[in-house]
């Protein structure tokens, strides 16, 4: 018999960490598994996360690849789900299935630069792909990271954006005025063309909120970058995570087979339905 | 292998089969409905269509996945539960209700195997009844690849030719069960291929409903994503789940929690039936919603079965069977839909 | 009679004067026999209009739509939309109405009388034609239908073929319109409660039998209550997921929300819903007969409303649908009120 | 011998009457059957019907209301409309085959410490021998 696809594995949580509070509070999970870890996955893939009593929800997994002692999640409560695991205590247990998704094409972005763009949560994809990146920083390119949230309370990993700022280049953002902010004051979009990264030799990746996707690829492509230069990740309602249950798909693609990574060039031929 | 049966003898071959889950239309109220049959006796093969077609014997609308319970330790175990593999034959598929589970296997095959799906899959045989006359006035099995004698993922198709049955094994399954019962079974006659012809070209010519030119409706829709079209067509949706719930080939599905106990926790994830239908469907926990209204859902069915699929899986998502025409309660028409398709791509 | 002329010229009319949005009514679907709804935006659409005995449709639940439409524009058209209904259409714009749901300024009414008949049911039809097909229908004279199959036009008595709920109609004229056709003649009904008496008196462990075995078909399509012109809450108790979210909603809230059904059909899940539905119909419900006729599995929902519309008016004198000035059914009591039940 | 079939009782008491009736009835050393899981609510008058089918559907043997008596209820007339509302509710149980024993209103005041236990006692007799509630209880 084949593996049951629908059955999880099940998994400890060994650290949690409050990234923001407030009323949009997002916490980093580290969970490990319980009995042999056999979970391979790629940078850009999606786990489902189980709470038994509440259900399922897909994340991205925002650890490297690299990290093979576990998985890192991070989450903004937002619904049912998110709640029960944002009430969890490190040793409770979770279920977890996959990894979903095709990831980044990381290998063929080999000797490029590589500019990551996120807003918000958007981080949570592109940590997993930046810190791989990092790894293994002396067959990429310059590497930079632009990234933005509401506030600055509202910026997850901001210890670690600390110790990465000594290796690569970051530009961070909130959207308004703060008074002891050095940094940008406005959406990402506008620290994206304020930054003017060259496109030459790059490769972008843009995480976050649907609305300032769209914005930042239209800086880009004002910047000159090509359609086949710039990746995202989309998200869409999931249950099954296989492709199976119907709901995510984008025109024929199945977002959680399929996605959750394109290029601009083959998202733009897409339904616009996300 | 092609074999005549006296409808005499057909509850004696039905008799030779105990040992298998028997499912058949039966009629409660004005209603066909595949139910289990206990007596042999009772399966009456002239029927309509039934209101559900078989595919709730292979894909229930409700299925446990898994059960899960906690401890007072909080040791959590999760205990897979797949559904038993009782050998079960089901009687009277339509030709296009067993084309559709072709269909819906290539979902439940793939890179992730869908066990629960399979192992009833394969644990049924399906005996198929061609139609003589047409079981509903809004069939249009022809126009989607399918006819009303098609042995598409049947495993024996049965002809009704009067007073006995012509009935043809299309694989080893199908073999076995008349293996069973051998000497009830005569060698056809010329005569009666003759008849199962005759029966068959006429049944055909007793479909009047079609989709014209379905060879160019894909690649029509696929310009007609922003068509104001699907505002027009989805006025009178109710946004029922009426079309696809009763759909043979509909197999999209929602998943969750059941829970006999909060602490410790104890329950069942569950399967069940879901549609496109309802705005739910697609609704991000954020308040987003992709499809948002009842324009991009009927959008999303007929892009799903003309478009989506047929790029994908290259079939149509539709064998004909009109249901979703006959019992809509407002009288959406796919097939007229798909005609002011066609007429915007000419 | 209705003078299907004279709807026509009126719908014209309103159309060509901009007094109204759009006009929904009916018309013969291209396919065959019967209706379906129609939604007319231009003079010249007109013509689309029909009215016979298969206008079974209660447009008013369209109204629901139209609203929900409404509050999303920016800058919405106030004009009304016209609305054709019928007896029991128009009741169920009168709780619309007194619910406000709806204001009077939103809808046009052109009213139709049933007259002496009302619609047919197509099951019915179907069992009285022994499979014939039929090419067309139309009202006929002295309470008869006429219906043109290949072998001519015969004459069919309206009470063999009319929806159950039209033979316990008492009242098969619009109790509201700015403008109405046909005559308000009533039509004699001699028990509007006479198919839920038979069901009463079976005993309770019949009745327990029966119900199981109807709503154990419930594929819960919700077909029922996606017809139902009073069903129109945001979200429903049988929904799994919130749909009032704005941004402000809070993850608790979300979290918190109850499942208080599931989403399997099973029988007691099915119960809750079902029980829910109906006791949120009780003084609601106008018996347009809408739910059952758009169920697929034939659940005789009918059966439930119609008893609860049985007992409100005994014990507390109310009827839905006459009046939009009087409090509704529970949002009212009376001091006499029974309490003979009470320990 | 098998144990005796003790029902599961959940009461709907109004917070100002019926629940206060049934604390002194507690205070004062009262014995009645423990039958009950009481859940207060602000008013009969907030009862909606679906916490009835719902306490049904969770596998309660009987339901019990239970508000102020006419005239004292603490929001003037909440009772009033619960007493409309759980006559179709009563009517609906009853019609669809539910026995309509499983399903009591009272009017009980903060006073009436002894009528609360009476009725508990009833209710309690009156359920044992109907057996378990299965009709409506969730059974996935």
């Amino acid at each position: 018999m084949d593996h049951n696809a629908y059955v999880p594995k099940l998994a400890k949580i060994i650290e949690i960490k409050e990234e923001v509070g407030g009323a949009r509070p997002i916490k980093t999970f580290r969970a490990q598994f319980q009995n042999k870890n056999d979970f391979s996955f790629s940078c850009g893939q999606c786990a489902m996360l189980s709470v038994f009593g509440k259900g399922e929800s897909i994340f991205a997994i925002s650890s490297s690849p690299l990290i093979k002692d576990y998985l890192q999640f991070n989450i903004l409560k937002m619904g049912r789900v998110t709640s029960s695991l944002h009430e969890m205590q490190v040793g409770d247990t979770i279920g977890i299935r996959g990894p979903y998704g095709n990831g980044f094409p990381l290998e063929e972005w080999k000797g490029k630069n590589l500019i990551f763009i996120g807003g918000g949560i958007g981080l949570a994809p592109i940590w997993s792909v930046l810190n791989t990146a990092l790894g293994k920083k002396e067959e990429y390119g310059d590497l930079t990271l632009i990234y933005g949230a509401r506030t600055s309370k509202d910026l997850v990993f901001r210890e670690e954006l600390e110790e990465i700022k000594k290796k690569i280049a970051v530009h961070l953002s909130i959207d308004v005025e703060e008074s002891d902010w050095n940094e940008f004051v406005g959406f990402v979009p506008q620290n994206v063309t304020d930054k003017k990264p060259s496109p030459k030799n790059a490769i972008t990746v843009t995480c976050g909120p649907p609305i300032m996707i769209k914005f930042v690829i239209k800086a880009l492509e004002d910047l000159g970058f090509e359609d086949e230069q710039i990746y995202t990740t989309v998200e869409n309602k999931m249950k099954c995570g296989i492709g199976k249950c119907g709901r995510c798909n984008i025109g024929s693609h199945y977002v959680c087979k399929d996605g959750p990574v394109y290029s601009w060039a083959e998202l733009k031929k897409l339904p616009q339905e996300y | 292998m092609e074999k005549i049966l006296t409808k005499k003898s057909f509850p004696l071959w039905v008799k030779e089969l105990v040992s298998y889950k028997i499912y058949a239309p039966q009629k409660n109220g004005d209603l066909w409905n595949f139910e289990t049959i206990k007596k042999p006796e009772s399966i009456n093969l002239d029927f309509p269509n039934t209101v559900l077609p078989p595919k709730n014997i292979i894909f229930p609308q409700r299925e446990v996945l898994l059960e899960f319970e906690s401890s007072n330790e909080n040791k959590l175990q999760v205990k897979e539960t797949l559904p038993d593999d009782d050998p079960t034959i089901i009687f009277g598929v339509r030709p296009c209700d067993a084309k559709a589970l072709t269909l819906t296997d290539k979902v439940f095959s793939g890179d992730f195997k869908d066990p629960y799906y399979w192992k009833r899959r394969n644990s049924t045989v399906l005996i198929g009844l061609a139609c003589n006359i047409p079981p509903s006035p809004n069939c249009f099995c022809l126009s989607v690849g399918g006819s009303p004698h098609s042995k598409e993922g049947l495993d024996i198709l049965m002809t009704d030719l009067g007073d006995k049955y012509f009935v043809e094994s299309l694989s080893e399954k199908g073999s076995t069960l008349i293996n069973l019962a051998k000497p009830l079974f005569q060698q056809p006659k010329a005569a009666d291929k003759k008849a199962v012809e005759k029966t068959q070209a006429e049944a055909e010519k007793k479909i009047t409903r079609q989709i014209k030119d379905i060879k160019k409706i894909p690649s029509i829709l696929k310009n007609m994503f922003d068509s104001p079209l699907w505002d027009e067509e989805s006025l009178s949706c109710l946004r029922c789940g009426i079309c696809t719930y009763l759909c043979p080939t509909c197999h999209c599905f929602d998943i969750n929690d059941e829970v006999a106990s909060s602490s410790p926790v104890k329950g069942k994830r569950v399967r069940t039936w879901d549609t496109c239908q309802f705005p739910d469907f697609t609704m991000h926990s954020s308040g987003h919603n992709p499809r948002p209204d009842r324009a991009s859902r009927l959008r999303q069915r007929i892009f799903h079965k003309f478009q989506y699929f047929v790029e994908r899986y290259q079939n149509y998502l539709c064998t004909g069977c009109g249901r979703c025409i006959s019992k809509c309660p407002v009288g959406i028409d796919i097939i007229e839909v798909l005609d002011k398709v066609r007429d915007y791509g000419s | 009679m209705v003078n299907l002329d004279n709807l026509k010229k009126e719908a014209n009319r309103i159309l060509k004067e901009e007094k109204v949005k759009y006009i929904i009514g009916y018309k013969k679907s291209s396919n065959g026999l019967f209706t379906v709804p129609a939604f007319i935006k231009n003079p010249e659409e007109v013509e689309k209009l029909t009215w016979d005995p298969t206008c079974v449709y209660n447009l008013t639940r369209f109204l629901v739509d139209e609203k929900r439409k409404k509050a999303k524009e920016k800058e919405p058209d106030e004009r009304p939309v016209g609305l054709i209904v019928k007896g029991c259409d128009s009741r169920a714009l009168v709780v619309l109405l007194q619910e406000k749901f709806i204001n009077r300024d939103d809808v046009y009414i052109l009213g139709v009388s049933c007259e002496e008949t009302g619609v047919l049911d197509e099951k019915k039809l179907a069992k009285t034609l022994k499979g014939k097909k039929v090419k067309n229908i139309e009202f006929g004279k002295n309470d008869n239908f006429v219906v043109t199959t290949k072998d001519g036009k015969t004459e069919i008595p309206a009470k063999e073929i009319l929806a159950e709920r039209c033979l316990e109609c008492n009242a098969n004229f619009p109790v509201i319109s700015d403008i109405l056709f046909g005559e308000k003649v009533k039509r004699k009904s001699d028990n509007p409660f006479e198919s839920l008496e038979k069901f009463e008196s079976l005993s309770k462990e019949e009745r327990w039998t029966f119900w199981k075995e109807q709503l154990d078909k419930c594929i819960r399509c919700y077909a029922c209550r996606s017809v139902c012109p009073m069903c129109y809450c945001d979200e429903c108790v049988a929904d799994t997921i919130n749909f009032a979210v704005i941004a402000e909603t809070t993850a608790e809230e979300k979290a918190q929300k109850i499942k208080w059904v599931e989403k399997s059909p099973v029988t007691s899940e099915n119960f809750v819903y079902h029980l829910v539905r109906a006791i949120h119909l009780a003084g609601r419900c106008i018996d347009c007969g809408e739910c059952e006729r758009a169920c697929p599995l034939d659940i005789p929902l009918r059966l439930l409303n119609k008893k609860l519309e049985k007992e409100a008016k005994e014990l507390f004198g109310y009827e839905a649908g006459f009046d939009a000035d009087v409090p509704s059914l529970v949002s009212s009591f009376k001091d006499e009120d029974p309490e003979d039940f009470i320990r | 011998m098998a144990e005796e079939f003790e029902p599961k009782i959940v009461a709907f008491l109004c917070k100002w009457c019926s629940s206060a009736g049934s604390d002194l009835a507690g205070v004062s050393r009262m014995e009645y059957p423990s039958n009950v899981v009481p859940i207060t609510v602000m008013c009969s008058g907030s009862i909606s019907p679906l916490y009835i089918f719902s306490a049904f559907n969770r596998g309660a043997d009987g339901v019990l209301v239970s508000g102020c008596h006419p005239g004292d209820c603490h929001y003037i007339k909440g009772n009033f409309y619960a007493r409309r509302r759980i006559a179709l509710v009563k009517k609906l149980l009853d019609y669809i085959g539910l026995e309509p024993q499983r399903f009591q209103m009272s009017w009980v005041s903060a006073a009436e410490g002894k009528k609360y236990t009476q009725i508990i006692k009833d209710f309690v007799k009156e359920l044992k021998p109907l057996g378990p509630q299965t009709k409506l209880r969730r059974n996935l």
